[in-house]
């Protein structure tokens, strides 16, 4: 792709990039080696995504140098760290929708521009050539928004490849892929690594142990361990990743006691393109209980939580909660009901950034008689609402008139589980409640959902994080394409098992329990 | 807030007080102040006013005769422009356009002592308001004998701008010379809704053309927008103006005969009544009895179209206007 | 760090205007006028006597009111460009209502004149909050367009049903409606001058605007659809139906300046009445922060503008077209510089950059740091 | 007359229309396509409308009198590409907001143009203008030889426009990017395409054609100036781009509708059917809100980062 050698070696020295109140990356160093994986490690948060970007020449770095087989480079965007053989995939996949996989990847090959033309067919070409041979099979007249999220992934490797890339930044690969897609994915990974160099990026320990070569560990913008992978165990680089022996709270509780809480009978639900997610989800919920949601994302999670918080239209089936059928329902009733709610997405669903911290305090409450009395809020009582559940739930904001989108991820995390428990709500859905959050809040908030637990509150726990889900759950139900596969009790669920059912396939401990034959839903014990 | 007013009250007549006693010492000339819609150079409406008070001026003498103009001006702004002058001691302020009548209505009963004209209207105001009316179905009348004489296709377009003001009366009259000329020829009129948009002006002129008209007309300085979509159009089609400024642009050649106002004489008319003592109270109508119409033919254009024959009934009927023996009666038409 | 953003906002506002001023200035020197006279005409011109000063709170009543309304629906999240229409709307409305019953007593016909005025342009601002939150029509193209349509009816209903039988006697054909009886004027508030009671109105709504949005549930509702809409509707706050809402205030406080302007100025309904107030009113609402208490000074602020720029057409031969000129850099200020004062990139490299400058000046060390 | 005659009267008159908001639509096409929703299109056709006439205007009495179109078409087109840079400093690099950015665009344009026309001209005053040159042979087919073949070279070059955009825009590199930076601006980045350079791009190509629609209204159409000219075609023009679905071709439909709708209304006045002109003036403006309202479905086909500025340290 260009005249000058292919990259052997890539040595980052003393990177320093500092966010609007955050030093994101502190003087990091590292080395990588044509032939070898290096695996980058970290919690959210520690730095690993935005020194990748550095590397990639989207952001700018305070100081420190990048040296490409000893020479050092200055890029000003990513074509020119392509131009140098260093290629990325991110985390969130970088493909315009409604374009095909060739326009897609001629966006990027330079040498296919001609003045007034654009060579498809030489990209469709190349793209042919490159899924050959790495054997990831592609179909370069698809449209992206066609694809699933396993295709769209290969895709991106395909692209990356394509476009010359001899080093290979692999920004958290796996995150929405199944366990079995997962497996795969690293043995293609193995087979390609012997000529290529790799910067693998992770948190999840067996994959890092599985792939690399090496291994460095970031907390809080900086390296703070270097190793061969080999010669540690994983519990060994948690402990080092998270900065102390984090023991996550886990469900200790007895199983079940509580009466049904919430049952969802026959839920169809159309997506945002018109197609029917949800397809006849059943469920039932239990006061008392955790029912963990564990599922590749995109099978209707997210519908399923916006069909319950009065989002989106129902199609047809019930949502039965208190003997009330709360389908299509607005939210406001189904927020009287005595449903909370945590979303998905913090910063715009479950806050409104630039109100104050107190103000996100009320927003579901005032109307009530206590914050408001006449059409006019009572200052006073919004003012010692926010003081008191700043000290219980341990927010930490200058003052509850910071504006909350100045607030770190776990402390708005924080400001949306105070606002929605201390209204006592009689069950709680909590979307992936710590996705991207610190292990100190993520402790925390683990620790009140399973007070709440114990309060007889029904915590429906909606999460692509195996490991939260199962420490939390009481009984886990997996989701697949738009219908519960199964329900099992947490004790019974194993890592294994559950990958076999998120990736849709018949449970192997329930013979013939196939897909089809699952009568929708309801737990069977 | 109460404060706030007293003192700003206070404030506000100390600064009046002064302006008072500035401007007390008034020169002995004349001082006239000309408030505009549009620009002073419109090549129309506008223009033609302020060019008619310049001549006045170069009559009387640049020393006995002070002028100021404000263009641009929506209602508003101009009240308060005319209300600056007032208070600044002009003594006769000319609203140029029937928009205007509201304000000055307001206004005169504030300033008594000075001498506000505007136009068209035929009302008699307050006894400081002088009104004219350019009786501009007369000009509507010799222009629509010479379209009714002149079109081939018995078709003739009129592109108005709004149904108001002096249009409407040019509107009317224009028919009714059409009637008198040739009964037979059918007038397609219609409204571009806009005194300024010259584009949309072409536009209505151009269907009219493609309808079949091959004599037109309009009124307002949109007019010019259809003259030119005349004079873009194919030999044999023909435009009777109503400013004889559109007779020395290059697109005059297409203009058969076009008729003006002549407001010299209003002005004239109003500095020497206020001389003699009378600020107001009065309508000045404009006619061409009275020398408030210019009309000419277009001196190029050729004698096989604009024909003795028609020449001849033109002069007559503006001889029997001027006489008096011709009346029209304007509002009787029903468009 | 609060006195810090001060001075970061400080220096963006100064060199904004600075810069405006001088893109103004050199568009003054291009056409020969002199920007120093011009500029001290402007600024000192309307302010140097009586007379000045009531027309520049003349011109700030519908200002302020046309702006307060803007700011509602800005804060709620849809932007009102139709504000010239719905003035428009109120003064038909109100005119109509108050030639209706000529001989009712000022204490209801007033007020009904100018309920009339408000209703009508909610209605109109209404429209496109309804076209918005239904159909999801864009409100920036439907109020553009909902002027034009209004400009008709405008003009429809002056030349026709609305149209004072005295001039259809007379002649004139002035399109215009019969002078309102008295009862429904507005009172001057200094003789002599055209300044009114619609000021004190403005000023009432101002304070009231102010408690509706910071004080109320409904304001709360209306700011959080606006700041974070997704967040609303997860909170229960039907966001659609406080667009409409928004829309209907926004249209209201526009019909309400056409009444006044009607009521206190004009006296009847008159073509040209709306005069642009209703994009100069965006202008306002921005120059105030979105926030009555900036919008009062701002309204006055650009009363100043509006007449000093007309002054300068006679005293600096400046043309009348220039004051639009002004609005547009304004405008085109405002929005660069809100966008440095809401960016925190921008606002810590312009402290480490300051942070360098005075430690090296002083050897205070961080001072801006913090 | 006939109603075929009818028909065929209303159409000629519909395509000579159509051109100006054709030609700014088009160019607004490639803003939206590139994320900037560009409301400032009107003030822009101003600008071009009097430079198109003011360098013709000037020339008249020199040697350089037989270029004047020529010169003014092309100086206005700089206008316009310069203001769609000055558009794109303060909405892609000060990433203000661009509905409201655009209302001071259009003040600034509207205002300057009539600033400079009173200063340097003064009252109204003609050009020559362009001419309708009638293609031999094919202004001689019945029917659409009169609709299609007989009108000014900026008709034809708007309508060949219309392709060459389609071309552009999904033929060739620079369409692809625009489209990737509009739909996703940090795909487009990570592939090494300067976003902002190409937003800055598509906003002096968009604005560029937005003075070409001005110039047309001044040369073409009034063949004169006034600071109204233009009376609000740009914003029609950006409303346009949304009733065409954001590709040149619905745009084409979208402006020949309302051209037809204008040319119909002004062609019932003239037929003599009675009703209000008001009415009759209000039926284009009341067509593009009753279709934007129709077309909402089409919104996802569109631009999908239209509005948003892109910050690339901006974090998830």
């Amino acid at each position: 792709m260009t005249a000058l050698e292919p990259i052997s070696e890539l040595k980052l020295e003393g990177i320093t990039k500092r966010f609007p109140g955050v030093l994101a990356c502190d003087g990091i160093s590292l080395q990588v080696r044509r032939g070898e994986v290096l695996a980058l490690v970290g919690e959210n948060g520690a730095g690993k995504t935005t020194l990748m970007n550095i590397i990639m020449g989207l952001y700018r770095p305070d100081s420190g140098t990048i040296h490409v087989n000893g020479e050092e480079v200055h890029f000003h965007s990513p074509g020119d760290a392509y131009a140098r053989g260093i290629g990325m995939v991110h985390q969130h996949f970088m493909l315009v929708p409604n374009m095909t996989v060739a326009e897609n990847l001629a966006l990027g090959l330079k040498e296919l521009h001609h003045f007034m033309n654009l060579d498809i067919k030489g990209a469709a070409k190349r793209i042919r050539e490159v899924s050959e041979r790495y054997e990831l099979p592609v179909n370069p007249d698809a449209y992206i928004w066609q694809l699933s999220v396993g295709e769209q992934q290969r895709v991106e490797l395909v692209k990356t490849l394509c476009l010359g890339a001899r080093l290979l930044i692999l920004d958290e690969p796996t995150s929405a892929l199944t366990p079995q897609e997962t497996d795969d994915l690293i043995v293609r990974l193995q087979r390609m690594a012997s000529e290529l160099a790799i910067i693998f990026i992770s948190h999840k320990l067996n994959e890092v142990k599985a792939l690399s070569d090496r291994v460095s560990i970031l907390r809080h913008g900086a390296v703070v361990f270097n190793g061969q992978t080999a010669n540690h165990e994983p519990s060994e680089l948690a402990a080092l990743m998270t900065g102390h022996d984090v023991v996550l709270p886990r469900n200790e509780g007895s199983s079940i006691q509580g009466e049904p809480l919430l049952s969802v009978q026959n839920l169809c639900v159309r997506g945002d393109r018109g197609n029917l997610v949800l397809d006849g989800l059943s469920l039932e919920l239990r006061a008392g209980e955790v029912l963990g949601m564990a599922g590749v994302s995109g099978n209707g999670q997210r519908e399923f939580a916006d069909a319950l918080a009065g989002l989106r239209p129902v199609e047809s089936g019930q949502i039965l909660f208190g003997g009330k059928d709360l389908a299509n329902r607005t939210p406001r009733e189904i927020i009287h009901a005595g449903m909370g709610y945590v979303p998905e997405d913090r910063q715009t669903e479950g806050i409104v950034p630039s109100f104050s911290v107190k103000d996100n305090l009320i927003l579901k409450d005032f109307a009530e008689p206590r914050f408001s009395k006449m059409a006019f809020l009572r200052k006073k009582e919004i003012d010692s609402n926010a003081e008191a559940l700043k000290e219980r739930f341990d927010i930490r904001c200058p003052s509850t008139s910071t504006a909350t989108g100045s607030l770190s991820g776990g402390n708005i995390q924080k400001v949306i589980l105070a606002r929605e428990i201390s209204r006592g709500p009689k069950a709680l859905v909590a979307v992936y409640p710590t996705r991207g959050i610190d292990m100190g809040a993520q402790e925390f908030i683990h620790e009140q959902l399973l007070a709440r637990r114990r309060e007889g509150i029904g915590i429906l726990l909606i999460s692509e994080e195996l490991e939260e889900v199962m420490n939390l759950s009481d009984r886990i139900a997996v989701i697949y394409k738009g219908k519960i596969l199964k329900v099992l009790p947490a004790v019974e669920a194993t890592r294994e098992r559950l990958g076999i059912l998120m990736a849709g396939l018949a449970d192997p401990d329930t013979p013939g329990d196939a897909q089809a034959e699952v009568p929708a839903g309801v737990a069977h014990e | 807030m109460k404060a706030f007013f007293k003192t700003a009250l206070a404030a506000a007549t100390l600064l009046g007080l002064f302006a008072g006693s500035a401007q007390a010492a008034p020169a002995p000339k004349v001082r006239v102040a000309l408030i505009v819609e549009s620009t002073v150079d419109d090549k129309g409406w506008c223009q033609s006013m302020h060019d008619a008070i310049l001549a006045v001026q170069k009559k009387m003498g640049a020393g006995a005769m002070e002028y100021s103009h404000s263009e641009k001006m929506k209602p508003v702004d101009a009240g308060s422009a005319a209300r600056q002058y007032a208070s600044k001691g002009f003594d006769i302020i000319i609203c140029h356009g029937a928009q205007y009548k509201n304000l000055v209505d307001e206004m005169a009963g504030v300033f008594p002592n000075t001498t506000f004209a505007y136009g068209t209207s035929a009302n008699i105001g307050a006894k400081n308001v002088f009104t004219y009316t350019p009786f501009s179905e007369e000009t509507g009348y010799l222009n629509g004998i010479i379209a009714g004489m002149v079109t081939k296709t018995g078709k003739i377009g009129n592109v108005g701008p709004v149904d108001g003001g002096d249009a409407a009366r040019y509107i009317r009259g224009f028919q009714l010379g059409v009637q008198a000329a040739n009964p037979k020829a059918a007038i397609r009129l219609a409204f571009t809704g806009s005194f300024g948009d010259f584009v949309k002006a072409g536009e209505l002129a151009q269907t009219q053309l493609k309808d079949g008209a091959d004599v037109l007309t309009g009124a307002a300085q949109q007019a010019i927008g259809a003259l030119r979509a005349v004079a873009a159009a194919p030999a044999g089609i023909w435009w009777v103006g109503q400013d004889t400024a559109q007779l020395s642009i290059p697109e005059g050649s297409r203009v058969l005969a076009a008729s003006g106002y002549n407001y010299a004489s209003v002005v004239e008319n109003l500095i020497a009544k206020r001389a003699a003592g009378t600020k107001g109270g009065e309508s000045l109508p404009m006619q061409f009895s009275n020398g408030g119409f210019h009309f000419e033919y277009n001196a190029k254009a050729d004698a096989k179209v604009l024909t003795p024959a028609v020449k001849k009934a033109v002069d007559k009927a503006r001889e029997d206007l001027k006489s008096g023996k011709l009346k029209l009666d304007w509002k009787a038409v029903k468009l | 760090m609060n006195r810090n953003k001060i001075l970061y906002s400080g220096a963006i506002i100064l060199a904004v205007t600075l810069i405006a001023a001088l893109l103004v200035a050199l568009v003054l020197y291009s056409i020969g006028a002199s920007p120093l006279a011009t500029y001290k005409t402007i600024l000192t011109g309307p302010l140097s006597d009586l007379f000045g000063v009531t027309e520049v709170l003349v011109r700030s009543v519908p200002l302020m009111l046309v702006a307060l309304g803007i700011a509602i629906s800005f804060r709620s999240g849809i932007l009102n460009i139709g504000a010239e229409g719905q003035i428009q709307m109120g003064v038909i409305a109100s005119t109509a209502m108050a030639l209706a019953m000529p001989h009712a007593p000022k204490a209801i016909l007033l007020p009904a004149t100018m309920m009339a005025g408000a209703l009508a342009g909610a209605l109109w601002g209404g429209i496109a909050g309804w076209l918005k939150a239904k159909l999801q029509v864009n409100e920036i193209l439907s109020t553009v367009m909902l002027n034009y349509i209004a400009a008709q009816v405008y003009t429809f209903m002056l030349r026709g049903p609305m149209l004072d039988p005295n001039e259809l006697e007379t002649g004139s054909g002035t399109p215009q409606s019969m002078r309102l009886p008295e009862m429904a004027f507005l009172d001057t508030l200094v003789p002599g001058t055209r300044i009114h009671m619609g000021l004190i109105l403005a000023l009432v709504a101002a304070l009231l605007v102010w408690m509706l949005l910071w004080k109320t549930t409904l304001g709360y509702r209306m700011r959080t659809a606006g700041a974070g809409a997704k967040a609303a509707r997860y909170a229960g706050i039907p966001v659609e139906r406080y667009l409409i809402v928004a829309m209907l205030m926004a249209g209201g406080f526009a019909g309400l300046a056409g009444a006044v302007e009607v009521s206190g100025v004009h006296h009847r309904a008159i073509e040209g009445i709306s005069s642009g107030y209703g994009f100069a009113g965006i202008v306002v609402a921005l120059f105030g922060a979105l926030h009555p208490g900036g919008i009062v000074p701002s309204a006055v602020f650009f009363g100043i503008l509006l007449i000093g720029a007309d002054m300068t057409q006679r005293s600096a031969s400046v043309p009348a077209n220039m004051v639009l000129v002004l609005q547009g850099v304004i405008i085109l200020s405002i929005v660069s510089a809100q966008s440095f004062l809401r960016n925190p990139y921008a606002q810590e490299r312009f402290f480490r950059w300051f942070g360098r400058f005075s430690s090296s000046a002083r050897k205070a060390g961080k001072g801006a740091q913090s | 007359m006939s109603a075929g005659l009818m028909i065929y009267n209303v159409l000629c008159l519909a395509v000579p229309f159509s051109v100006a908001l054709l030609l700014a639509a088009l160019g607004e096409n490639f803003n939206q396509r590139a994320g900037v929703f560009n409301l400032g299109c009107d003030g822009i056709m101003c600008m071009g409308a009097f430079l198109g006439f003011m360098v013709p205007f000037s020339l008249k009495a020199t040697p350089w009198a037989a270029y004047g179109n020529l010169l003014g078409i092309g100086a206005a087109l700089a206008v316009g590409a310069a203001m769609g840079v000055v558009f794109a400093l303060v909405t892609v690099t000060f990433r203000a907001s661009q509905g409201i950015a655009g209302i001071g665009l259009q003040m600034l344009g509207w205002g300057l143009a009539g600033t400079l026309f009173r200063h340097f001209v003064g009252g109204v005053t003609g050009v020559e203008g362009m001419a309708a040159i009638a293609i031999p042979g094919l202004s001689k087919v019945p029917f659409l030889g009169g609709v299609l073949f007989n009108h000014n070279a900026l008709t034809y070059t708007a309508l060949l426009l219309v392709p060459a955009c389609w071309f552009l825009l999904y033929k060739t590199p620079w369409g692809l990017k625009v489209r990737a930076v509009g739909t996703h601006p940090r795909a487009a980045d990570t592939m090494g395409i300067h976003v902002d350079l190409i937003r800055y791009q598509a906003l002096m190509l968009g604005g560029a054609m937005a003075g070409l629609a001005g110039a047309y209204l001044s040369l073409c159409q009034a063949k004169m100036f006034s600071d109204d000219l233009v009376a609000g075609r740009g914003f029609i023009a950006v409303a346009l781009v949304y009733f065409g679905r954001w590709s040149p071709l619905g745009i084409l439909g979208g402006a020949l509708l309302f051209s037809i709708a204008q040319s119909f209304q002004l062609s019932m006045q003239v037929w003599g059917i009675k009703f209000p002109y008001e009415f009759a003036v209000m039926l284009p403006y009341v067509l593009v809100i009753v279709v934007l309202a129709l077309a909402r479905k089409a919104r996802q086909l569109g631009p999908t980062d239209l509005g948003k500025p892109y910050n690339r340290e901006m974090r998830f």
